[in-house]
């Protein structure tokens, strides 16, 4: 491409086409995020299946209503009775597939935990077979150091410790989620907090040092600090690295990925013009070995 | 004194001394005679490799009795493909009342090897075949195609012209 | 007081050395920066993510049935336990039922590769420690199992091995008898390791004692698998939260309490034991009937969210999904890696050690890069 | 001998030496072609089989005819022998590189020092008890004279060995420090502290024969274990026939201490290879790497040949004075020749690369502990024990 002249070259529009190395237009790098947060949840569950009945309801009062509407009118006109409605029985589902869902908690740990942290408890309820007790933000090491010590507890590992981002919730952005395990009473359980953006919640290697990584790595993919832990620093990640990859905003192709279809560049040529553009816009990208 | 002789007369180190120079004189023995196989050594480029029937190599597509391509374009394989090696082009035959795939590329590159696109294919069109010597000199040769420029699919790998496992079979 | 005595004062200086990314005996990719006094490890601090191929993101974007080729590629020596855990979490997220003989091939398999995975374990380590003899020994009969993979599923070590669902085909004809011929050559086989290693004094002395991790440290850093139960901790995934068809096997979970690393070569050799065990019971008991339930070819999920744990070989291997409403593929995706918990414990285990018996940890820990970093 | 002119001998030492030294340039890839073939048929390989790739060319026709061979019930043994000629090539073409903040002099001297220190030591060593041929007449200077087995019968032999051979520790500590680099100063380090370590006990060993016999001479020696009487300075000796105790033992701790001396597993320590990469010579490239490669595999002939001498019968067929049985009359086995020696020398190499594919390694502070706590009382021991068979007898 030629510069002009007279001075400093100025920054060039890309040319069309879907080959040049532009990042922010590139195809794989548009972002979707998500429309709803999918957090399960009881209350949010009962409310689905209350709405769903009041809808089914409502749909069912305004059959009947309409059937006597027609009735009246028909008497009106002296024409025959229309024929009563009948309430819509749901479809079968044949599908033998079906995501459980969750259920009142009747696990005795649950209750004990309920009864220990009394209004600290957000929710609680099951899933799947797995006890969830979902606690207040602020509290969650507490529930921790509870679940660890507790004689009915006992929940001496803890197994794992991850994040999911919602960028669609309104009152949070994050939920962190604990999986305990007791080993002795061969029981799991699982302490979720749901945390805004911003919000740093207490590490929990105080009562487990195994969070020390499992949290950075949490820190390293979305970007959640956590107070007092031992070293807050990026773990699979190199240190300079941008963003924060398990975010829902991040691209799948990250910076410094390859964005062009190698599917129609059988010859390399368009690579290679590519890379020249590439180069022109100051990005420098590793040029392939010629043949 | 019992363990000081013990440490003295090393009779741990002989069992295993025992087993290695039995493995020895066993495989010096038989080394190279054709029957009897201490020795777990596929000599491979000279004597060609077994593989299991189930073995996924690279994806070929199949043709029926008349010669006539049977993939019909469904695109069940492009879209079930993990890592978007396939790209079919739908397009006409004369003579033929079922789409006819024009172009029906497959970059090696990318393949992984799953066979998730023979599981999907409902036609049985398509197959991972035996062939698994598939490095190549140049990034073109792993773009496989069905005819034109590129790799033809219905001949033998780019490689196997590379290996010396072929000459030994002829 | 004594200052003019000071030059009299041996002066020592701290050498800081890279272990890796590129070593012989990091198995992979491992950085350990290590700060040295002599050969006297002062601190030990693992450096990871050399690897790191993002494969939560990813299974994010590929539908329930496609991401089952990424756990392949975590960790790329048990590839068919992780596919146990993949399409295992998926079951239960969905609420499958498999069917029975689908559960025995896959236990079969798990086990098969459990012995396969502890086979490459000692072979390296025993390579790591010195004794070159025992990594091919190990390889010829690891060799056979390969084999067995490539006639189930087509391929040797990336074996995307079952279906959501079940298993994509029945176990071919000629199966039985390999796995049979392989149980042969495996007690054979195992005698002869323990010929080389188990009483051999340079290995006892290499390993006794070495890089020690009491029950009560494993627990707290979240220690699972072997490396927990040398430690006297008999938690095993397989009998704790049994899946698959382990609560119809007959085995016991092999322990040891000198927690060293001479007792987890013991724990795995007597794991190994206990696989081929379950194998020959899943050989025998193997019922009949159908491998796949039926399941639709678009799997939609409702809101859910699951974390399945199984016993891999290195340890406890968690999948945590949470699915939307109407969704084709996972919302979020995390693996509990065995390997990237257990690698937390090296520092403990070495420091104040020697050198080479950092060696001998990270051998003992039998960590895998492509899963820690993943 | 004959009295010679000074040009003369000078000129048959140098023939010798020449000699000597294509020996070694022979016999060195000879033992690393056999240790990767004992290695491989421990191991259920073959070993290498081929050499570079493919049926074409130069390499292919050697390839087919290796091939070919591997049919034949002793020449599968040889295949892939021609690959150690393929090694010499490489290692005298590849890139030769030179760390940066190499210390230049040192970094190029080392690997020298090591080579000298085992080539002098070879030549003490006296392969032969008889000159292995005479020079025709016709040959100008030498003609007519013998060609011996042994460069210079050192009468103080022993010594001569214990000393040089300790200067190839220099080559090593030196070639470690020089690569400005982490791994080779440890290895480095390592490979000093074991060498001094475990020269001590290795010279304790070697003094019972020495004790028994009371010569320094490997000529001598070789006579004295055949049962022969001889006469040295100290005085007329026989062996007697409890000396066979003393000896055995020696013989072991000597072996141990060689083994260590030559940095080989289970004490190869100094280039531990999955500890320290590749240890002293991490840095090393090209020839020079080769340099250090031919005198280990140099010291390893010096070991067993030292071991041949001094305790398996010398030039004899029997070990450890038990020739005396065998009247010299009986044919082959009863006289001394240049191939018992070779045949016990190649003896002690195999066990070299048996222990080296059965053994795990040890670790640096259990090294010392075996070498301070176990070999030096043993070997002094063991010392006292010969003193009192020479006392008694």
């Amino acid at each position: 491409m030629d510069t002009p002249e007279n001075g400093t070259p100025t920054p060039e529009a890309p040319a069309a086409g879907p080959y040049v190395y532009d990042l922010a237009a590139s195809p794989q790098r548009q972002v979707v995020l998500p429309k709803t947060a999918p957090l399960p949840s009881l209350k949010a569950y009962r409310a689905e299946v209350a709405a769903a009945q009041a809808a089914d309801e409502a749909k069912w009062q305004k059959m009947l209503a309409d059937f006597e509407t027609a009735k009246a009118k028909a008497a009106e006109e002296g024409k025959p009775e229309p024929k009563a409605p009948v309430r819509p029985v749901p479809r079968k589902d044949d599908n033998d597939v079906k995501t459980p869902f969750p259920t009142e908690a009747a696990d005795p740990d649950l209750h004990r935990l309920v009864e220990l942290l009394a209004d600290k408890v957000e929710e609680v309820f099951e899933q799947a077979g797995e006890l969830v007790c979902q606690v207040r933000k602020e509290c969650v090491l507490e529930t921790l150091l509870l679940c660890r010590d507790d004689e009915q507890l006992k929940y001496d590992l803890l197994a794992d410790e991850t994040a999911t981002h919602f960028p669609a919730a309104r009152d949070f952005a994050f939920s962190v989620v604990y999986q305990l395990t007791s080993i002795s009473r061969r029981k799991k359980l699982r302490i979720r907090i749901l945390i805004p953006e911003g919000f740093e919640p207490d590490s929990a290697f105080p009562a487990y040092p195994t969070a020390n990584w499992l949290e950075r790595e949490i820190y390293d993919m979305l970007g959640i600090r956590f107070r007092q832990h031992p070293d807050m620093t990026r773990i699979l990640c190199p240190e300079g690295w941008e963003g924060w990859p398990l975010r829902k905003e991040y691209p799948v192709v990250g910076l410094g990925q390859r964005d062009i279809d190698f599917r129609e560049d059988r010859s390399g040529v368009l690579m290679r013009m590519a890379m020249e553009k590439a180069g022109q816009m100051g990005i420098n990208l590793k040029v392939p070995k010629a043949d | 004194m019992a363990s000081f002789l013990r440490t003295l007369i090393p009779l741990d180190i002989y069992g295993g001394m025992k087993l290695t120079g039995k493995y020895f004189g066993k495989v010096l023995r038989e080394a190279n005679r054709a029957r009897i196989r201490t020795h777990v050594v596929c000599e491979y480029p000279e004597v060609p490799v077994k593989l299991q029937p189930r073995f996924r190599g690279r994806l070929t597509l199949l043709k029926d009795e008349q010669g006539e391509i049977k993939c019909i374009c469904c695109l069940a394989c492009e879209k079930i493909c993990p890592t978007q090696v396939i790209t079919i082009e739908k397009g006409k035959k004369e003579g033929r009342k079922l789409p006819y795939p024009v172009r029906y590329d497959f970059e090696m590159e990318r393949c992984i090897f799953c066979e998730f696109c023979v599981e999907s294919c409902g036609f049985d069109s398509i197959i991972l075949n035996h062939q698994f010597e598939l490095a190549a000199y140049n990034r073109e040769d792993f773009s496989i195609g069905m005819e034109g420029r590129f790799q033809n699919m219905f001949e033998l790998s780019p490689v196997a012209r590379y290996s010396v496992a072929e000459e030994a079979q002829r | 007081m004594f200052v003019f005595l000071e030059f009299l004062v041996f002066k020592t200086e701290e050498m800081e050395i890279n272990l890796g990314p590129q070593h012989p005996s990091t198995h992979g990719v491992l950085r350990v920066k290590l700060r040295l006094d002599g050969e006297t490890v002062v601190q030990c601090t693992p450096i990871i993510g050399y690897l790191h191929r993002g494969v939560e993101k990813i299974c994010e974007n590929k539908t329930w049935f496609q991401g089952q080729v990424w756990t392949d590629r975590m960790d790329y020596v048990a590839a068919v336990t992780n596919n146990l855990g993949w399409a295992e979490g998926v079951e239960k997220l969905f609420g499958i039922q498999v069917p029975r003989r689908a559960h025995y091939v896959r236990t079969l398999l798990a086990e098969l590769n459990r012995i396969a995975s502890h086979q490459l374990w000692l072979a390296t380590h025993a390579l790591d420690i010195g004794a070159m003899t025992v990594f091919l020994y190990c390889f010829r009969d690891r060799e056979a199992i390969l084999d067995i993979f490539e006639a189930f599923c087509g391929a040797r070590l990336t074996t995307t091995a079952f279906r959501i669902g079940g298993l994509r085909e029945d176990v071919p004809p000629g199966m039985d008898r390999m796995v049979r011929n392989f149980l042969k050559a495996f007690s054979t086989g195992i005698e002869e390791y323990e010929t080389l290693l188990s009483e051999n004094r340079i290995w006892k002395k290499r390993t006794v004692g070495v890089a020690k991790l009491q029950a009560k440290d494993a627990v707290a850093l979240g220690i699972t698998g072997p490396v927990l139960r040398a430690a006297g901790v008999p938690y095993d995934v397989r009998k704790a939260f049994p899946s698959a068809a382990y609560a119809e096997m007959d085995f016991q979970i092999a322990t040891r309490p000198e927690a060293d690393t001479y007792a987890r070569y013991l724990v795995r050799l007597e794991e190994m034991r206990q696989s081929a065990r379950i194998v020959q019971q899943c050989l025998d008991g193997l019922p009949e009937g159908p491998v796949m339930a039926k399941i639709p070819k678009i799997l939609k999920s409702e809101v859910c969210e699951v974390y399945h744990s199984i016993e891999a070989p290195k340890g406890e291997l968690g999948y945590y999904f949470v699915g939307e409403k109407g969704g084709a593929n996972p919302y979020r995706m995390h693996v509990r890696a065995p390997s990237f918990v257990n690698l937390q414990a090296l520092p403990k285990m070495t420091e104040g050690n020697l050198l080479a018996d950092v060696i001998a940890a990270i051998g003992t820990l039998d960590v895998v890069l492509g899963e820690i970093d993943r | 001998m004959t009295a010679m002119t000074l040009t003369q001998s000078f000129v048959t030492a140098l023939l010798q030496i020449v000699v000597l030294a294509l020996f070694v340039f022979v016999a060195v890839p000879v033992i690393v072609f056999a240790e990767r073939k004992v290695i491989g048929y421990v191991q259920l390989r073959l070993g290498y089989t081929r050499i570079a790739g493919g049926l074409h060319g130069v390499t292919g026709g050697l390839n087919r005819l290796m091939w070919w061979m591997g049919k034949l019930p002793f020449f599968s043994i040889l295949r892939g022998f021609p690959s150690f000629i393929a090694d010499g090539i490489k290692l005298f073409t590849k890139e030769d590189i030179v760390p940066e903040k190499a210390d230049w002099w040192v970094f190029h001297f080392a690997p020298a020092i090591s080579v000298v220190a085992a080539f002098t030591v070879l030549g003490i060593v006296s392969f032969s008890p008889a000159p292995l041929w005479t020079w025709p007449a016709a040959v100008p200077i030498v003609g007519g004279l013998p060609f011996a087995g042994v460069i210079s019968d050192v009468n103080v032999g022993l010594l001569m060995l214990v000393g040089v051979a300790s200067v190839g520790v220099y080559g090593i500590v030196l070639g470690g420090w020089a690569s400005n680099s982490k791994y080779p100063l440890l290895g480095g380090l390592r490979s000093a502290a074991q060498i001094v370590s475990y020269e001590v006990p290795l010279t304790f060993s070697l003094l019972v024969p020495v004790v028994l016999s009371g010569t320094l001479n490997f000529t001598q020696m070789s006579q004295y274990l055949s049962g022969a009487p001889i006469q040295t300075s100290a005085g007329p000796a026989q062996m007697p026939a409890l000396a066979i105790l003393p000896l055995f033992i020696g013989f072991f701790i000597y072996l141990t201490c060689g083994f260590a001396e030559t940095n080989r597993v289970p004490f190869d320590l100094p280039e531990a290879e999955t500890e320290l990469v590749a240890g002293f010579h991490t840095e090393y490239t090209g020839m020079k790497f080769g340099l250090f490669y031919l005198a280990e595999y140099a010291n390893m002939i010096i070991v067993a040949a030292v071991a041949a001498a001094f305790f398996l019968g010398g030039h004899h067929f029997l070990p450890f004075g038990l020739q005396r049985f065998i009247p010299p009359s009986v044919p082959v086995v009863g006289g001394a020749s240049f191939g018992w020696f070779l045949l016990w020398m190649a003896l002690i190499l195999f066990s070299y690369l048996w222990v080296r594919a059965t053994l795990p390694r040890y670790r640096y502070d259990q090294l010392m502990h075996v070498g301070w706590k176990w070999l030096i009382p043993l070997s002094l021991a063991n010392l006292c024990l010969a003193a009192l068979v020479r006392y008694f007898a």
